[in-house]
This record gives structure tokens, sequence and C-alpha cells, in this order.
């Protein structure tokens, strides 16, 4: 499975997150893949998260390529800087896709604080 | 100390040399800013080929300033025979009304030149140019000058176009005019910054505030804004005016970040135009008894954007506050790691501080129920992240190598942490101040876990792990020898020993030890950290001590309203006045508005307080200080539904009277007068 | 009679009392060059009243000059204080009696009142008959209604 | 607008940029100057061949400042490791002392450089760039650097040594520092201006190169500010420009060509040496608070009255100096300033201010002095000043580099007809007939008191009553219901709305039913700019906000027609141009520059500076004190002073205590009670 998939496959298995305990809305994703689009609808509803496979609009809708969202879905792009730099495009609600940063993976390889210093204290 | 004169409405500013001429300057950020990029490098106007000269300038607003120029350089004897006026206001755009007035008795025909650049630098940028990776296009045509910047999809353009007819070129706009005697002719100029999002679209067209208002919706706009603040009068004219200087300047530094439409106080100009976890905050704190609708928005942001993930390059961990976030180029392509950036120890501890001390002011139980999670989340924080060494403090060390701040703190350039001999810890490191943090967040979550969250055993846990460590940090903090609280502690647990202002913070929290306090005090005032004109940052003697230092022996005034604060937390009613003084008496020489820092010289040295350079101006948090310091001189303080009012001000400052003290009470007066009567007590108003 | 310079004191005691105010007082000496040798001018002033002589003596005022450049202030052709301005002239002692004193040398050769000056240039349209005064606007209606 | 710090203590004054700098600049002129010439065209620090950067200036007192800088450009992050005061003193000559502080944790050893030079340039050549006439050397001598520049027998030299041993070459000091960890270094400079005298020495009453006690001079100050009037009011404004306006007048004072007194110089740069019409006008302004300025003025200008007929100096007998220049411009005769004559207010204002000066202070003696000197200024009012013969005061040049103007309005294109040509010559303008009818008026007064002499005043009162009724017929705009700025050499009324006319009320000329409608235009929107009276109405044809006499405001011209206004009773709109006088300083620290623009309030919410106005400036910063007689309607009368207030609301309370006069000292009070119509 894509990555792409797999992320908001992933999004219906998870337990309620109290951080967007107060979120509702929807957000349609636009994924150019060649000339395919591939749709996706993500529900927030109280802590509650769902995506679908859906061409129904959303109140924010997210457009950008396939191939780097991706990227976005395994952590490796910050959608808050692709959104800075064009590369995902927005339209409506922007709260609804900040959001977005919550059901993301972080960065792959990235340290526990506390190991790091163990490790870094440890070179020395 | 060059003369620059900046209008600005939240992060869109424009700064200028006192022509109104913007030339590129490779020191100092000159040109019309918005969302962290340069618009506009060069503005120049030119009369017949000739610069103009500028006979003075208006500040009308923040957000609005006029200049009166006359071409050449002007002679004693030799009458100019054109003025010319520019009127500018940055309303969302940026707007320039350009007006010549002819005062020959015959027509003149003038070639008049506005040169225009864009280089769209991020402000990152500016101190340390380099080579963009880019390019920039200007396209004319017939009613406009199109400059536009474009990386892979990264685009930002600046849109000029006049009201009179023009000549539109690449290089700017050129205008043929006649003028007839005693004429005048004018031209509006429209400046436009775009930052491309979807469609082509701005990104910003969401934010209600963006686009569109007039220059007398923006006034009245500050009208209601003053009108809904508090009233003082006093008989210290000083505290009149930085109080009202204040007022305005912290509408100017509102704005409204991207996907909220609300309106956040920013750090200062012109670097800082943008949100800071830290600065935003202690400015909420300042500013709670006088203008309390900054809080809440800011508490919202900062609970909305904390940190969930682990990310080494944004020194992010979940729960985290933020420290800084940026719409630059160098952000949006992930060079720098403001997208945002959470490298701060001490933002998250603060947020919990905010949300209790808003509760006791507005009564507003909804917001701390609706935030229960992130405050958990951020008081999970303090034990889980924040303790690096697992030994009860808090700690800092950052993960992104590249450009992460060493120093974590609010002292956080790189050699303002050190031991009195001079030498620098290894990290990570723990400054006292966040152990006060620390502290004072478990007892407020306490208080809001048993008023809000209704949950009496986390309440009781948060207690008794504050008085933990609170216990601890007497221990271990405290330098027997010199008496005063070491400004850190190293990774072997030995202390960094330098004497310094952070110690004054630790009042404010009520770590410090009932017994401990008087020597504590007694060292803020002393002679090595009291210059006359405040608490130093770092004590005269210390390795690092330099009274022109950032961090290592300047004033800042923020600093100055806490120490004040925990002064009279502590019942030290006079040192807080004598403080409190100090900074009433510099705000005189800053006009009203205390800079970002001055230098920390003796008082007996300097008849003035001597100008830090470079210092930001207006600083949101130098802003809301004479707030802070007019809340500590009245003693003002929430008990339940009421607010006390418990007056300690020095001698000859004369009387305080603040009306209309919005809060959970309602509105309500309070009234302080000093002991001695002022030379000027007697005064009625002069106006 | 002799140089500018003798014409110029010998008048002097006439001259005085008319040229100088009457709280005047005090005693100027002017040491005047002259082909290496010092010629001596000694003025006493008294309530405008001049007295002046030859004596080298001690005064209140001492001024040293070269003959030939005080030749020029007696004819009026040369200014004292512009002269001591570069140096020309030095003076020891009380300059601001120098000062009044300034007040009897002679105009430049050749002036001319500045009455007459006027009054030759407007051919007579001067004096208290002349021409009525006349506002423009009234001298525009008196030309159109012509 | 370069931002310029100046000291000054009398006509000697430095000029630098806001580093301390002095350096050759187009458009300024910076540089140390004492008797109209620059001693210092160059005194440039640097710091390991950095020039310095500003982070503060004290200005300590008039004649002291000192400077906080560091070296290089400032950045963000970056601490300065060193910081530099520079403390200078000014007062004959010039004296600064460099302190260098290390801020590092280490010693260090730093390079020091000072670059000096002067071009000697006379003010008009620093103004104008002309180059200079005569040779220049620099020597270096025993650990000094002597600057020479010689012009005939015309020697000026600056003398620069330090007290810390230096290198020493012909362009500067070079010092290498060493600097303990925290520790600080210092040196004095000193700068002594010679001028020698033909006989080689310094001219004993030139400036010298030494400086007065500086503690001395503090006690100068204290003393100079106790002897005047204390001041408190409501309005801090009010205090503040007070205080700023005395200090300013005490930093004006200077010993000029005679050494008993000193005396008032005009304005900073420009003019740093007695003008006649403005030490008269200063005297006037401040007989209340400070009356030995006009002791010293009338005694400077009795001293220097015209005693002959010199066409280059635009001289005749009688007639009040108009301006004096010292050294190298007074002493060749490419221009006529070592003495020039060419105006013709200062003569009847001479008479004016005696007897004003003996109604306040009963000094009978100083009149009594004076008589010849008086007597031979009315003499000239009715000879050489009545140029046509028909009874009015005319002026026209006859120095070919003389003033075309010679009334306060002295620019060329001050004196114009509504349409904006220029009158032809000679010109009689209306105020010079108004102060020569109160010259007369009063002259009568003190011939019948003091001078023994009742027909001659009773000849004075009869031709001055002839005076004002044929001025009335001449002058009046029936028309404009206005006075006619002027008359020209063919006798038409120059019709320009202007503010001349205010000083008619002053002197009393005006016909007592013309004055309400002259009040009406003083305060219409065509002259009233809503921080002053223009002195050219909006609308007329050489109308121009910043043009010098053409449009700007001029606060002594204000004051002296607020004073008018008492005169004839307006008690309120002389409440009103107080007031918004003492505005618009507010808005110059409580220094009243030279002048300021015209534009109209409405359009500046500041007063807009005029480009290169002196400032201080000496009728500037007696207006003030004028105004401040105004608001309280201070008047000497029969031996007594009469306080008549009439204070505007916004102004509050006044209480001036101790204003000295014939009666000892008196105090005055005044409570704003005048609710004045809002018209803006």
């Amino acid at each position: 499975m894509d990555p792409t998939t797999e992320f908001f496959e992933s999004l219906n298995h998870r337990t309620p997150d109290p951080l967007l305990g107060r979120i509702r809305g929807t957000v349609r994703f636009e994924l150019e893949e060649g000339d395919k689009l591939h749709t996706w609808l993500l529900v927030y509803s109280a802590g509650n998260v769902s995506a679908a496979q859906s061409d129904r609009p959303g109140e924010c809708t997210v457009r950008t390529d396939r191939e780097f969202f991706d990227r976005i879905a395994t952590g490796e792009a910050n959608p808050f800087a692709a959104l800075l730099r064009n590369r995902v495009t927005v339209e409506g609600d922007l709260l609804l896709y900040n959001h977005l940063l919550h059901l993301v993976p972080g960065p792959p390889g990235a340290h526990e604080p506390r190991d790091w210093v163990r490790r870094r204290r440890q070179q020395r | 100390m060059k003369r620059l004169v900046s209008i600005l409405d939240g992060n869109t500013f424009v700064v200028s040399d006192n022509r109104g001429d913007i030339d590129p300057s490779p020191t100092f950020p000159t040109g019309l800013f918005s969302y962290d990029t340069r618009f506009l490098s060069k503005w120049e106007l030119r009369v017949n080929g000739e610069r103009l000269n500028p006979l003075s300038v208006d500040d009308l607003q923040y957000f609005e300033s006029q200049f009166f120029l006359v071409p050449g350089e002007p002679t004693h004897y030799v009458d100019a025979k054109l003025s010319i006026i520019r009127h500018r206001t940055i309303c969302g755009s940026f707007m320039e009304v350009l007006t010549i007035l002819n005062h020959e008795d015959q027509p003149v025909e003038l070639t008049v030149q506005l040169d225009v650049e864009s280089d769209f630098a991020d402000l990152f940028e500016i101190k340390d140019v380099k080579g963009k990776l880019g390019t920039t296009t200007a396209t004319v045509d017939e009613n406009q000058l199109r400059l536009c910047y474009q990386r892979e999809t990264y685009r930002r353009e600046t849109v000029i176009t006049s009201s009179a007819p023009a000549e539109y070129r690449p290089e700017g706009l050129l205008f043929n005019l006649r003028i007839d005697a005693h004429g005048q002719w004018e031209t509006q100029i429209l400046v436009e910054t775009l930052v491309e999002g979807a469609g082509g679209r701005d990104i910003r067209i969401n934010l209600q505030r963006h686009h569109g208002r007039s220059r007398d919706e923006m006034r009245r706009e500050l009208d209601e804004w003053l009108a809904r603040a508090p009233k003082l009068t006093s008989d210290c004219e000083p505290l009149e005016e930085t109080y009202q200087r204040s007022l305005v300047d912290l509408a100017a530094l509102r704005y409204t970040p991207l996907a909220t439409g609300d309106r956040l106080p920013t750090a200062g100009l012109p670097w800082f135009m943008t949100l800071f976890g830290r600065d935003s905050i202690i400015t909420c704190l300042q500013t709670l008894p006088f203008t309390p609708e900054l809080t809440a928005p800011t508490l919202r942001y900062l609970a909305m954007a904390q940190g969930v993930h682990l990310d080494d390059f944004r020194d992010q961990e979940p729960g985290k506050i933020l420290h800084e976030t940026r719409y630059g180029e160098s952000t949006a392509f992930e060079e720098q790691p403001h997208s945002p950036y959470y490298g701060s120890a001490d933002s998250t501890a603060l947020f919990l501080i905010l949300l209790d001390e808003y509760e006791r002011w507005s009564g507003d139980t909804a917001l701390v129920a609706e935030l229960e999670h992130q405050a958990r989340a951020a008081l999970n924080w303090i034990d889980r992240y924040g303790d690096l060494m697992g030994n009860g403090y808090v700690w800092f060390e950052r993960r992104n190598l590249r450009n992460g701040l060493e120093n974590q703190c609010w002292k956080d350039s790189w050699d303002s942490i050190s031991y009195s001999s001079g030498r620098l810890p290894d990290f990570p490191r723990a400054t006292c101040e966040l152990q006060g943090y620390a502290y004072d967040a478990k007892m407020r979550g306490a208080r809001l876990a048993r008023l809000v969250w209704g949950d009496p055993l986390y309440a009781d846990r948060l207690e008794r792990e504050a008085a933990e460590l609170k216990q601890r940090f007497n221990r271990d903090f405290w330098v027997e020898k010199g008496e005063y609280y070491a400004l850190a502690l190293d990774t072997e647990g030995g202390q960094v020993d330098a004497l310094s202002s952070n110690m004054g913070h630790l009042l404010w929290s009520g770590i410090v030890d009932e017994d401990r306090a008087p020597k504590v005090a007694e060292h803020l005032v002393g002679p090595r950290l009291f210059s006359g004109w405040g608490v130093r940052t770092l004590a005269v003697g210390e390795g690092r001590y330099n009274p022109i230092g950032y961090h290592v022996g300047t004033v800042w005034p923020f600093d100055n309203s806490l120490i004040a604060w925990g002064l009279r937390r502590y019942g030290f009613r006079e040192e807080a006045g004598r403080i409190a003084e100090a900074m009433i008496d510099a705000a005189k020489y800053f006009d009203g508005r205390l800079p970002e820092a001055f230098a920390g010289y003796d008082r007996s040295l300097t008849k003035y307080p001597v100008q830090y350079p470079t210092a930001c101006n207006p600083q949101a948090w130098s802003t809301g200080t004479p707030m802070l310091l007019i809340r500590t001189l009245l003693g003002l303080e929430p008990h339940g539904e009421h607010l006390m009012v418990d007056p300690a001000m020095p001698e000859g400052m004369g009387r305080i009277e603040v009306l209309d003290i919005p809060g959970r009470w309602g509105l309500i007066d309070a009234f302080g007068r000093g002991r001695a009567e002022h030379r000027g007590a007697a005064r009625r108003g002069t106006d | 009679m002799g140089s500018p310079t003798d014409e110029f004191f010998a008048s002097l005691e006439e001259r005085g009392p008319e040229l100088l105010p009457t709280r005047a007082r005090g005693t100027i000496r002017f040491d005047l060059v002259e082909d290496g040798r010092v010629g001596h001018w000694f003025v006493a002033i008294n309530r405008g009243n001049v007295l002046v002589s030859h004596e080298k003596r001690a005064a209140d005022c001492v001024v040293s000059t070269e003959k030939r450049l005080f030749d020029e202030f007696a004819t009026g052709a040369a200014h004292l204080i512009t002269a001591y301005n570069r140096n020309d002239v030095s003076v020891q002692g009380n300059l601001p009696l120098l000062l009044v004193f300034r007040r009897t040398f002679p105009s430049p050769p050749g002036t001319r009142d500045p009455r007459e000056r006027v009054r030759a240039r407007l051919g007579g349209r001067t004096g208290p008959g002349r021409l009525r005064t006349r506002s423009p606007a009234r001298m525009e209606r008196q030309e159109t209604q012509q | 607008m370069k931002e310029l710090v100046s000291v000054l203590d009398g006509s000697t004054f430095v000029l630098s940029d806001v580093q301390g700098d002095i350096d050759w600049s187009p458009d300024y002129p910076s540089g140390l100057f004492a008797g109209d010439t620059r001693f210092l065209s160059k005194w440039v620090l640097t710091i390991e061949g950095e020039r310095l950067t500003p982070l503060s200036i004290d200005d300590l007192q008039y004649y002291e400042s000192r400077f906080f800088l560091v070296p290089g450009e400032p950045t963000h992050y970056v601490d300065a490791k060193t910081s530099v005061i520079r403390h200078r003193i000014v007062g004959g000559g010039f004296e600064e002392r460099l302190t260098v502080l290390n801020h590092r944790d280490e010693p260090a050893v730093l390079s020091l450089r000072m670059e000096v030079a002067s071009d000697f340039a006379n003010l008009f050549d620093a103004r104008d760039g002309h180059s200079r006439t005569g040779q220049s050397t620099r020597t270096v001598e025993d650990g000094r650097l002597r600057l020479c520049h010689r012009r005939g027998r015309h020697v000026v030299e600056t003398v620069v040594s330090s007290t810390e041993p230096a290198e020493v070459d012909e362009d500067g000091f070079t010092f290498r520092v060493h600097l303990d960890v925290h520790g600080q270094w210092s040196t004095t400079f000193h700068a002594a201006c010679l001028m020698r005298g033909a006989d080689g020495g310094d001219a004993g009453e030139r400036p010298r190169g030494n400086l007065p006690e500086r503690p001395d001079r503090r006690r100068e100050l204290v003393r100079w500010m106790a002897a005047a009037p204390q001041l408190t009011a409501d309005s801090d404004v009010l205090e503040d420009t007070y205080r700023r306006s005395l200090i300013d007048l005490a930093a004006l004072q200077y010993f000029g060509i005679a050494p008993e007194e000193k005396v008032t110089a005009t304005g900073l740069p420009w003019y740093m040496t007695v003008f006649g019409r403005h030490s008269l006008i200063t005297g006037y302004q401040t007989l209340a608070f400070l009356p030995h300025l006009a002791r010293n003025a009338l005694w400077i200008l009795a001293l220097l009255q015209g005693g002959r007929l010199d066409d280059f100096r635009d001289e005749e007998p009688g007639k009040i100096l108009h301006e004096i220049r010292y050294r190298e411009p007074g002493g060749f005769e490419e221009q006529p300033r070592s003495l020039y004559y060419g105006a013709a207010d200062t003569t009847p204002l001479f008479v004016i201010l005696l007897d004003e000066y003996e109604q306040w202070t009963g000094d009978a003696e100083t009149v009594r002095q004076f008589e010849f000197e008086a007597r031979a200024a009315l003499t000239w009012l009715d000879t050489y000043g009545d140029l046509m013969g028909d009874g009015y005061l005319w002026y026209e040049r006859r120095s070919p580099k003389g003033l075309e103007n010679q009334c306060w309005k002295d620019s060329p294109e001050a004196i114009t007809y509504a349409d904006g040509r220029l009158p032809t010559h000679p010109r009689a303008t209306c105020e010079l007939q108004g102060y020569k009818y109160d010259a007369k008026m009063r002259a009568a007064r003190l011939a019948r008191e003091f001078w023994n002499d009742p027909r001659y005043a009773d000849r004075l009162v009869r031709e001055a009553e002839a005076l004002k009724v044929r001025f009335n017929r001449d002058f009046w705009i029936e028309e404009g219901g206005y006075y006619a700025l002027a008359l020209d050499g063919e006798g038409n009324q120059v019709d320009a709305l202007a503010s001349n006319m205010g000083h008619l009320l002053w002197s009393g000329i005006l016909d007592e039913d013309r004055a309400e409608q002259v009040v009406r235009h003083l305060f219409g929107d065509r002259l009233f700019s809503g921080w002053g009276v223009r002195s050219l109405a909006r609308g007329q044809g050489r109308y121009n906000p910043v043009g010098y006499h053409n449009g700007a405001v001029w606060p002594f011209d204000n004051s002296l027609i607020a004073l008018g206004l008492r005169r004839y009773g307006f008690e309120e709109e002389a409440a009103r141009l107080a007031l918004t006088m003492f505005e618009a300083c507010r808005y110059f620290d409580g220094r009243l520059p030279e002048a300021f623009a015209g534009y109209d309030r409405k359009l500046t919410r500041y007063p807009v500076q005029y480009p290169r106005a002196c400032s201080p400036f000496c009728s500037s910063a007696g207006t003030p004190l004028a105004l401040l007689q105004a608001l309280l309607g201070l008047e000497p009368h029969e031996g007594h002073l009469t306080i008549v207030p009439a204070v505007p609301e916004q102004l509050g309370r006044i209480e001036l205590v101790g204003v000295p006069g014939r009666w000892g000292r008196i105090d005055a009070f005044g409570h704003g009670r005048l609710r004045l119509a809002a018209d803006e």
C-alpha cells in the first residue's frame, strides 16, 4: 500500500485524541497522479477522525500531487512549510488544515530528548 | 543611531529613512515587509532627478506617517519653490499619497521618478545576504508594475499602481507633470503584497483583517481600543505618557497569524514581528489588567500549535509550547526550523501560568475547560521532555545543531549563561528561573485541576511535586558563599554561579524560601545588579559583564517588571517601588516607549539611559512593562470575585488613578498615592 | 599742510565736540610707523572736547600701525576696524574708547548724501508735495476708466 | 535634516555629527568655530581604523556634551567589547576627554586615532563652499600639532595637544592603548584657538585657548537662572520652555568686540555675532526677566553707532548697526561685514528700547548717558532715514554687497505686491513707520523727564502725531481693510497682506477704529496657520509656506504681535497666539527655532521645521518670555508693575515669582480663566 493510502486508512483505527476534542469539520484532499485525481475526505468529529476516498466537497480543500503527499504522510515533509511555499495549496478553513499536524507522523529518525542527551554525553 | 521611521500594522511594516526613502541597508532591515518577506527593498523618490530633503516627519499614528520634503539641499536664504508631502499608511496594503505643492507664482514642469525594487529577502537573510535561489522579474503593463519572485512553487509578488497616470517601467514609476502657479498635484500609490497560495490568490485571503481596511477604520479601531482600556491619570506625567504610548504600541503590535482570525501580540519591530511563545505570554501577563482581550486568543493559538511530535530539526516534543513561528522563504523551504520552532524551555510553563492568571482575572473557566488537555500535555512535558537529566529539573539542550538556539531560556544569546569566572557550562543547562516557572506552573495547574477539571487527585500530586521541587531547588541552587541563587546548574550538578537578574524571577514564581528572600532582594537593588536605571541582566564584576552586552549587562525593562512584581509578592514594597520608579524615569528619556533593552552603565556615569544598539522598538514585553509596573505599584490582585488594591508607591510619585479596570468584577477603579506629596501633587490636569 | 594724517589731527580739536558723545573720556596714543621711525599722536578726550599733541605719554589705549595706512584712514579710504580685524592695526588697552573715537574719521572720498542720490535718480519726485499714494487696485480702476 | 550635535558658549561653538566627529559636509557647517572662523574642520575618531557608532548623547549643559559610542556598526546579537565616551566642553577653546572602556574578560591593545585638520574657513566660506585665500601650514612640535593659517598679517592657529603621550603626525594623533581586563583608559585633548594680534601675541580680547573652570561655569549658570524670576505653572510645556529659554539665552552670551560686557549672539550657526535688530528685540522681550540684556545691547550698539557716510557699509551718522563680524570675514573688504549698517529699523528700535528699559528698571543714569546717541538716532530718523523727504522712514542700499531689504524681512523677495511683483526702491515698509512713531513718542518722555528739554519733547510729539495721521491715510488699503506692506519709490502702496502690520499694534500707530479689522486679518485663515501668524498671507503671489520671509512663521514676530494685541485690548487674541506658540514649543523641545514652516496646522500635526533655521536663536528664545509678559499683562506703569492676567484655560495656573524692576521684586500670578473659542 502506498504511504498516502496507508495514512488515510490508519486514521480510521486511531484512538480518540482529546487534543482534537473540539475540532469538527471536513477536509477534502485532491491528490494528482499523472492525469489521475485521487480524492479523499477527512472528517474530524470531536476527537474521532475518519477518512475515505470520496469526491464529496469539504470545508477545506487541500491540493498537491500524490507523490508529495506521500512525503507528508510519512513525516518527511512539513505541511506548514509546504503551505508557505505553495507546494500544497489550501482553500477554505486553514485551521482545519493546521490540525493535520496532529495526524501525520513526526519526522522519521527523531530522537527522544533524554536519549539524545545520554548518547551525546557518552560520546565525550 | 541613523534616524529611521517605521509604521506598522501587525507584521506588515515599513522602515524607511527620514525622507521616506528606502535604500537597501546591509545592517538594518529597511523596506516594506509583510509575513517575514521584504516586498520593497528600494523606494526612492526624485524630483527632476534630485533626491529630496526632509523638513519634518509626523508620525501621525502607528500605521500612518507623513514626510515634508523639499528638493535639493535646503539653504538658508534660498527658499524652496516646491514642497513634497508623502503621506503613507499601512492598512493591510501600503499606500502612499504623494502631494507636490508648487509655491511659485508660475506653472512648473516636473519629472517625478519613483525607483522601485524588491529583493524579496527573507528577514533572516538581511543580516547575512546570500544568493537567492529563485528569480525575480519585473513586468509592466498599462496601469501597473508587477515585481515577482519565483522559486519552484514559491511565489511572492509586489504590485504597484498609481491613481494618477504614470509611465510604468521595470525600475519604477515616472510622472511628467505640470503644476499651475500655487497649484498642487497628487497621486495615490498603492503597493500590494501577494503571498501566493491556492489558485494564485493570496494565502492570507481568509484573514478578515488582511485587506481593505481604510485609514478611517484603522483610526476608529484605535480609538475604540483606547476607549476600552482603563483610564490612567497621575501626578507623574512620565507615567501617563508611557501608559498612553504603551496602549498605542500594543495596538500596533497585534497581528493575525495564518489560520485564525484572532489578533495576537507580536514580539518587536523590526526583527521579531511574529509570534513568540515566551514574548506573547509575558506580554499578556503584563497587560491582563488593561487589555485582557489579547490573552484568550494567544492561549488558544499556542494550544492549537502545541508540539505533537518528536522533531529534532524543530526541537519539538509533544506538549511543548512553540518558541517562534515564521512565514518567510527559508522557513517555507525548511532551511530554517520556524514552521514553527519549539526551542524554548520556558514557554510551556509560562503557558500554564498565563492560563491560571487569566482565569483569576476573567473568571473564564470555559477556556480553562476547553484547554484542559493541552494544559495537561504541557504539565506532562515539564516532567517528561523538559527533565532531560531525569532529576526533577527543567533542562535544555538543542537537537537542531544547524540553526537551533543554544540557550533556550529568555537570555537566548550564546554567551548569556556563564559561571562567575566567565567560563561557559556544558549542555544541557538548567537555569534557575526555569525551575521557578515549573514550580509555579504546577501550583497553578493544581488550582485549575481542582477548580475546573474536577481532578483533585491530580491537583494533590502537582502540589506535592511542586513542594518537592521547591525544597530541592533551595538546596541545589543556593550559593552559600555569596548568598544568592545560582544562575543555573551544569550537567554535573555544579552551580553556574554568576550573579544575574534571573533570580529576580524566582520571587515572582514563589519558589524562594521566605528566609532567603531578603538576601535576594538586597542583591537585586544592590550596586552590582542595580544600575540606577534598573536591574542589570548580569552583575558588575562577573567575567562576562558588559554594560552593552545583550544579555550580559544591559537592563531589560520586561525583566525588571517581573522582578518588581516578585518583590511585591514577597513584601518588598520599597524595593519594588524603586525599580518601578527607575523604569518610569528611564521611559521619559525614550519618549514613553521603553526599548527592548538599554545599556547597563551606572546611572551616575550617564545622565540618560544609554541606548542599546539595534534594540527592537517597540518591543511587546517592554511595551507591557509600564502596565505591570502600575499593577505592582497599586498592588492589584484578584481575590475570588474581587480585585484587591493595596498601593505601595514611592514617595514623590504622587497620585495614580486607574479607572475602569476590567475583570470578573465588571469594571473597578483603583487609586494610589505616594506617601510624600509630589511637587505637582496639587496640580490640575493641563489639558 | 602736510599729510592727510596731519590734517586729520589738526582739525580734530575743532570737529571733536560735534562728533563725540559727551560721556567720552580718556586718552589714546597713535604710534605711527614711517620709514622705521615711530611718530606719536596723543589725543586726550574729555566730555567731547579733544586735545591733540605729539607727546609719548602712557594712554588708556595705544594704537600702532603704519603711517601710510593711517593716511588712508584719515582720508576715509580705509577703515580702522577692518584693518584691525586683519591685524594691520594693533590695539592695546581700552578698545571701546577707540570705537567711540572711530566717529571722527571722515567718509570715503566722493561719498554723496544718500538723499541726494535718491533725489537725483527720481528727478524731484520726492519731498512732501509729491504724488498722492495709490493702491494698485485703485490704479487699475483709474486705468480702466480712462 | 542630518542630525547634528552642538555645544556652544557665546560665539564659540562646535557642531558635530552624532558620533561626535567633525567631517566636511556639503550641507552643513560642522566644525569648531570661534570668532566667525573655523578652527577645526576635521576631528574624526577611529579605533582599529573603524569609525564609531553612537548609542546615545547626553547634552549635559549648553557648553558640554557626552557621547556614548561603540566601534563599528552594531548588530543585534554581537555585543560590542569596547565602548567609548567622548566628553567635550567648549568655552574659548575646546576640550575633549576620551575614555575607552574594555568590556572583555581579557586585556586588550587597541590602536586609536584622532584625525585633525583645519581649513580656517570663515563662516561664509563654510556656508558657500568658497576656496580660501592665504597659506596654511601644519607642524608637529613637542607632542602637539600646530595648524596655522596666514593671510597678510592675519594669523590664526589651532594648537592641539593630548594629556596622554601620542604619536603625532601632521594629520593627527595615534595612540596604542593598553587596557586591562574590564579596564579603562583616558586622555584629554585640548584645542586652543589662537588669533594672533599684530604684535604676534594672542589678541587679548579674542577667544582664548584656555578654558574657563567648569565649576565656575556651572555656578555662573546657576546664578543666571536664580537671577531670573522663578516660574511654576500647571503646564509642563510652559515650565520646560521657560527654563530652556533662559538657558539658551545664557548660552548665547559672549564677549564681543569689547571685553567689558557680554552681549547676545544671535543664532546658531549662522549668526553667532551681534545683530542690532535682534539684540534690541531680545532686550525688549526679556525686560521683565533679564533686564541687563537690554542694557548690554544698548551699550554695545551705542558704542558702534554710525559716525560717517560710508556707501560700502550703508553707514550714516546716527544709524544703529545691523551686523558686526570679526577677524577674517570682517578684516578683508570682500564683504562689508566688519561693521555693516544696512538696517532701517535698528535706529528707532534703539530709542524704543532705551525708553522701555528705563520704564522697567528706573535706570535714569543710562538714559542720561546715552542722550547723545539717542539724539543722534532721532536726528537720523528725520534726515538720512527719510530718503524721500516726506516724513516716512525709507531704505535703499548703496553698498553693492549690501542688503536689498533693510527691515527685518531682509531677504531679496520679502517685500512684494500682492501679485508677487517686486517694488522699486526706495521702500518704506509699514512697521518702520510704526517704530518711528513709537520712537518719537518715547523720546519725548525721555527728553522731558531726563534730558531737561521740554521743547524738544513737544516737537517730537507733534511730529509723531502728524506721522500717525499721514500714515493712516497713506498706508490704509480701503478695499482690503488692512495696511499696505510698504510704499514703493513712486509712493504707491505695496499691497501684499503680511504679518508686518501686526507690529503696528505694538507701536501704537494704528487708528483705534481700524485695529479690529487688522486683528481679524491676523487671525484669518490666510495669515494664521494655526501655529502662529505667517510672515506672508496665503494667496499672495510669493506666498510659500517654506519661504523664509514669504510664509514661514517667525516666533519673534508673533511675540511682538501678541504684545501689540494686548496694547490694543485684544486680550483673548493675545492669549490665543501665546497658546499656539507654546503648543508649538512642545514639538521643539521648548526651543523655538528662528522660523518654522507656514503650512496649515490642519495639514501638519506638528509644526514643520524650516530648512536650516538657526536654533537656538536669540529673539526666538526671548519669545516665550515676551508671551508670558503678554499672558500676565505685565506693564510698568508710573513706577509700578501692573499685572492684568489673561491666561487661557488650557494653560492653567501661572506663577512668576520675583519679577525684577524699579519696584524691587514683585510676584505675578495668573489663572487660566479665559475660555477661547474653538476654531479648528
